[in-house]
């Protein structure tokens, strides 16, 4: 008896609209124009609350932050495919999705201006916070869709990181567990090709790191991050699995990193100005605003409209946000560590308040450099 | 009231609780099926099914971060790490997420969820298989850290525990789980987190414990109240974060002197903590330094000397002496 | 453009002699006969000491162990294929394997009774302790591997593991870790059905452990564990390639612990005697002896002799085992902490001497129970 | 000698000891094209090559564990992790593998590694970029842990960690990395771990610090010794396992009264250990109860709390003055 074949598996890649801006309307999904827009209205407003940010780290009135230049689209193409009652665990680049789902943007700002106040939001939006440990959040999102399937909810999670998150043993684990338990999941790994200074094909040895859903006995699919319709299209139809009780699915979105990775980061250190380049060419936005012109929904004008409007609401939200900030209380720092503080967690709190009440207020000697 | 073993009583705290509360649910590696392998959750699978009882792969870091989820959405997750070592394999799980979440976002998620693990030695178990890790939570802030000594505190805290809205560590003394019987009453019981008990009361010297070396703190008690003609306080921590300090303080301003006796090593054990606090509040009442009776600053060894590593009646026993001549 | 196949996988299965004894001999390895005979003493002694420790067990004479009845093959015959300067990085069931690579019985034993010196062994053995926490030696075999390809030093790591360690992250960093640098490690699972009470359907979702490798670029592979030759050839290639520096390889070894997880476990809990039996016809030394016999190597006096010889080697060596139990010193647990001790942990040593002169001796109040 | 920040010094010693002893291997997220995210591998792949100077995939356990594997094999593996929170990650690893292999194996294997990571608070930082886990490992026996506060002796003490025949963790206080330049010799220095360090003598209190704080410290005691006309000796820890005791209890028998401070979390923190060996061995010379200025019991906030959680030169003054006015 010789070698004996056991089993087969392959991995495919899905594009639907191109780096041209050409659609394949076989594939096309039907999404109302509505949507369309929002789309548009939500890439356009992270990448400009981005650039935002950028100035205002700069002044030093919020502290690093991770940018999502040049991918605005995979998240927010896979979120459109959730539900209002369904989870989404974003990892710390999906603004675009966010704010698609609703997230205020002082929330945003506050996060990064380093109060925990921005981590607090509206409970509706079934967003969970914004995590900072790579990996961890994966665990959270297989929990979360549990306990869906315990109680026979019918609602669905999906959950976000990065390709260098796949390195992590909790991946692993939410994964093998996802698939032990055919828990209602979808894992959508945005491949920006970096995690920091190291390239993907240093991250792991797999041709695809859509592939490692193999190893779970799930399926896996590449799909083009930069194009808001085929990220859509594959969530769908791994949200619809999910929601079939067939179990999850891992995405692989692969999109590319434009900025730094932190505004800390010199990403000339480890990469090419060329290979930048070769992925400006395919600018989610650029193409999603072909897209749009061809089917009739946008123009010059009505981009510098909303563009102004966009400026207003970021304006404003950065005003809020300073508000908040200025009048943060920093001995709130203990009053959320347990639902009720242990004497001596109070007694602790009081030694606090005694020296706070001599130095200079939190707005002044910390939120500002 | 039922005479009840350790087993037995956490059995019934968690068969009531799950019968009264639907959103509660066990997991962890071979607890349903199996029971656990020390069977405290022995019959649960039967009696609610798989869908609120189910086995885990091996998976730690896998166990406490689906916990985290589970009680994120509402849930009341009761898992199990087999044995309390090795959760170190999911320190950043508990640590660093399940104990902040409730910190981290102002109260707009909350992590109730019970982590439950044999712990300690004294069992002739396999390396790795006897560590007392309990003062490393005290240093990831957001944990509560529960320690029951015999079973009737054991089923009243773990309904506690699992009503707590937020983590709790619950370790279970294995060396006691069968080695011990007390009365169990059937009807609900709960007993404060964050409450020492005061177990005998004494005027001469204040003996601070938990977990399984309670036994051998009450035998040398009654020894050295024979042989040295003294009374002696023992008290029970029973949770171990946060410390019951006010109870402590009262009683060692009252005797004078402490012994803390626990199987962990001792640098930065609870031991040291505790003397801290004593420091702190109780320096001018003290006729003697306090003294510790500890695991040695040294890995648990394999089983054959684990006899020569855990405190023991006569190393108490030496250590109230001492405290006494001072 | 449509969905587009990226790649494609497949998962072998390896089997040269079968359940009857018989042999593919267009597989069959060239092995010399003397190893061939190594082959049977090595498992007909691990067999033997096997059940000679449950008795002692029994007796109180040993703590706890894990049994390896039934899986005798798997790590014997992936082991033949390692040099002598190659690193083996055993679990806990791999008794064959360590028998044949030389550790002394009394080793074994000592271990099992609870003694540290029960794991210094030769060092030129260059075997790695045994572990307990599951998984955590697929990274230090990574390590040794990378140790073996930065000094230029052709060594090929070989480690094992269960079924149920796949589960754990450390088993994916180590995988992971091992594509990425192309380590001389070969990981061998060996998929026994069960970790502990959970079978291997509920262990992960994936159709085999063996595909697990794609997800890390490398080749996996399912082999009857219970075959001797087809674990030998499969680990030759995979030692093979290691050592041209073509990385690592999975094997999976399909097997079943005919006995409990360990002396403290009651497999009835669990699973069913029919199931049990099904595995017991395929037993290794069963199917071994039938080889052995068609090529005129193996009589019924010839195994009588050899079980009297071994009963002999292992009486000597519970006779050993007992006499170093019975002379280890307490105290000697500080003595291998550091390789310095510092002053307070020297000050602790006295302390625990001052009470262990009072009490009774190690060997009565202790490796007894 | 050229001054040197934290930094070059650190950089300096690796550069130094890689090229005398080709055991020497780093590796972590980020250190080999990067140079590190505080570029303190900077140029290490340029001088020795991607063989013993390499990237890792973002993988704590994996990097412990390798490096374990690699001293097994008898390299001098110095890794890094990234932040030395993300050591929660790797806790298994470390504390029960790396740690005790010597042990477990009656020193056939050794492991003498050093794990390398940016430490602390107080530059802004993200969540769980901030923090102090010293006191985690005090309760895993087998490791040491260093952290020194100055270029000089970071470099001195990185070498002799590098030569320690056992795992060391290695932590560098980042609020430090840039902010201090010190003279730093060329020529090879070797401080010896374990032996704390007296930066300036006094009579009337000890001070005992470690880390960045350090500078606090030192600011506090000079206004200190003006407001109040006493003298204080001030104690940088430097190895935080083992504790030099002999320093401490030798200063505090002098002074009769200390002050810790450190930014990890109070309970079961290093001051509370070195209170515990100070009530053992100088009972009888305190004139008041041993201080502690530390991190509160609570996460590490978000960085806009950040000023409000650190010890900082009003909390250790005050902290001073109530000690000498007891
Ligand atoms: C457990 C852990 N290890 C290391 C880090 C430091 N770190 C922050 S981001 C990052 C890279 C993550 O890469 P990837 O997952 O690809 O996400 P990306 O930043 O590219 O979106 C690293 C290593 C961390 N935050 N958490
Ligand atoms: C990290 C860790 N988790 C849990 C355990 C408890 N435990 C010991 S053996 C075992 C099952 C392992 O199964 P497998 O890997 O298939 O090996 P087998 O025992 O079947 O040979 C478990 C869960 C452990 N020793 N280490
Ligand atoms: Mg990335
Ligand atoms: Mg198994």
């Amino acid at each position: 008896m010789p070698r004996q074949q056991l089993a087969q598996f392959h991995v495919d890649y899905l594009q639907i609209l191109d780096e041209n801006g050409r659609v394949d309307t076989t594939l096309e999904p039907p999404l109302p124009e509505a949507t369309l827009w929002q789309v548009h209205r939500c890439m356009t407003l992270a990448r400009m609350l981005d650039r935002r940010m950028h100035i205002l780290q700069q002044q030093g009135r919020l502290g690093t932050f991770p940018s999502c230049y040049g991918q605005e689209a995979a998240g927010l193409g896979c979120v459109l495919a959730l539900r209002q009652d369904d989870w989404l665990v974003p990892c710390y680049r999906e603004n675009s999705a966010l704010l698609y789902r609703g997230l205020p943007l002082h929330n945003l700002l506050l996060f990064w201006m380093g109060l925990e106040e921005g981590a607090y939001w509206p409970r509706e939006l079934r967003v969970l916070s914004i995590p900072i440990l790579i990996g961890s959040q994966t665990l959270h999102a297989v929990g979360l869709a549990l306990a869906s399937q315990i109680r026979g909810a019918n609602e669905v999670t999906m959950v976000f990181f990065g390709d260098g998150a796949t390195s992590e043993g909790d991946f692993h684990e939410a994964c093998n567990l996802a698939g032990v338990y055919q828990a209602p999941v979808v894992f959508v790994c945005v491949n920006n090709q970096y995690a920091i200074s190291v390239p993907r094909s240093q991250q792991s040895r797999s041709e695809t790191l859509a592939q490692k859903a193999i190893a779970y006995g799930f399926p896996g699919l590449v799909v083009d991050g930069n194009d808001v319709l085929a990220c859509y299209v594959a969530a769908q139809e791994a949200v619809e699995r999910a929601r079939l009780g067939r179990g999850p699915t891992l995405l692989e979105c692969l999109t590319y990193r434009l900025g730094p990775h932190t505004t800390a980061d010199d990403p000339r250190r480890y990469r090419s100005e060329q290979e930048r380049q070769q992925w400006e060419a395919r600018d989610p936005l650029k193409r999603w605003r072909i897209y749009l012109e061809q089917r009739g929904l946008w123009s010059e004008q009505q981009q510098a409209e909303l563009e102004r409007e966009l400026q207003a609401e970021i304006e404003l939200a950065v005003h809020q946000a300073e508000q908040i900030a200025a009048h943060a209380d920093p001995l709130e720092m203990f009053d959320f560590v347990y639902a009720e503080l242990s004497p001596d967690l109070l007694a602790q709190r009081r030694e606090a308040a005694e020296f706070l009440a001599h130095s200079e207020t939190l707005s002044a000697s910390s939120v500002r450099r | 009231m039922a005479l009840r073993n350790m087993v037995q009583a956490l059995n019934l705290a968690l068969r009531q609780e799950m019968a009264k509360d639907e959103r509660v649910v066990v997991f962890g590696e071979d607890v349903a099926r199996q029971g656990g392998v020390f069977r405290v959750t022995e019959g649960l699978l039967d009696q609610f099914g798989g869908r609120r009882v189910f086995d885990t792969p091996v998976s730690e870091a896998g166990i406490i971060g689906i916990s985290t989820g589970l009680a994120l959405a509402g849930m009341r997750p009761v898992c199990e790490i087999q044995f309390s070592g090795f959760m170190f394999n999911a320190l950043h799980q508990l640590g660093l997420m399940a104990a902040r979440y409730r910190c981290r976002s102002r109260g707009l998620f909350s992590v109730p969820m019970v982590v439950r693990a044999p712990w300690g030695g004294g069992v002739r178990a396999l390396e790795l298989h006897n560590e007392s890790e309990e003062a490393v939570y005290a240093q990831m802030p957001g944990l509560k850290v529960v320690i029951p000594s015999r079973p009737r505190r054991a089923r009243a805290l773990l309904l506690a525990s699992i009503r707590d809205p937020d983590p709790v560590v619950f370790l279970e003394p294995k060396r006691v789980y069968r080695s011990l019987r007390e009365e169990v009453p059937d009807d609900e019981e709960v007993f404060p987190i964050g409450e020492a008990e005061i177990i005998r009361h004494g005027r001469h010297l204040t003996l601070i414990t938990y977990g399984a070396l309670l036994q051998e703190c009450l035998q040398a008690v009654e020894q050295a109240e024979r042989d040295f003609q003294v009374s002696i306080e023992v008290i029970d921590l029973l949770t171990i974060v946060p410390l019951d300090t006010r109870t402590i303080v009262e009683s060692v301003q009252k005797t004078g002197r402490c012994v803390v006796v626990h199987e962990a090593p001792r640098s930065c054990g609870i031991a040291s903590e505790i003397i801290a606090r004593i420091n702190e509040q109780c320096l001018l009442y003290l006729h003697a330094p306090v003294a510790r009776v500890t695991g040695y600053d040294i890995p648990y060894p394999f089983f054959a000397r684990e006899h020569a590593y855990l405190p023991n009646v006569p190393r108490i026993l030496d250590a109230i002496r001492r405290t006494l001549e001072f």
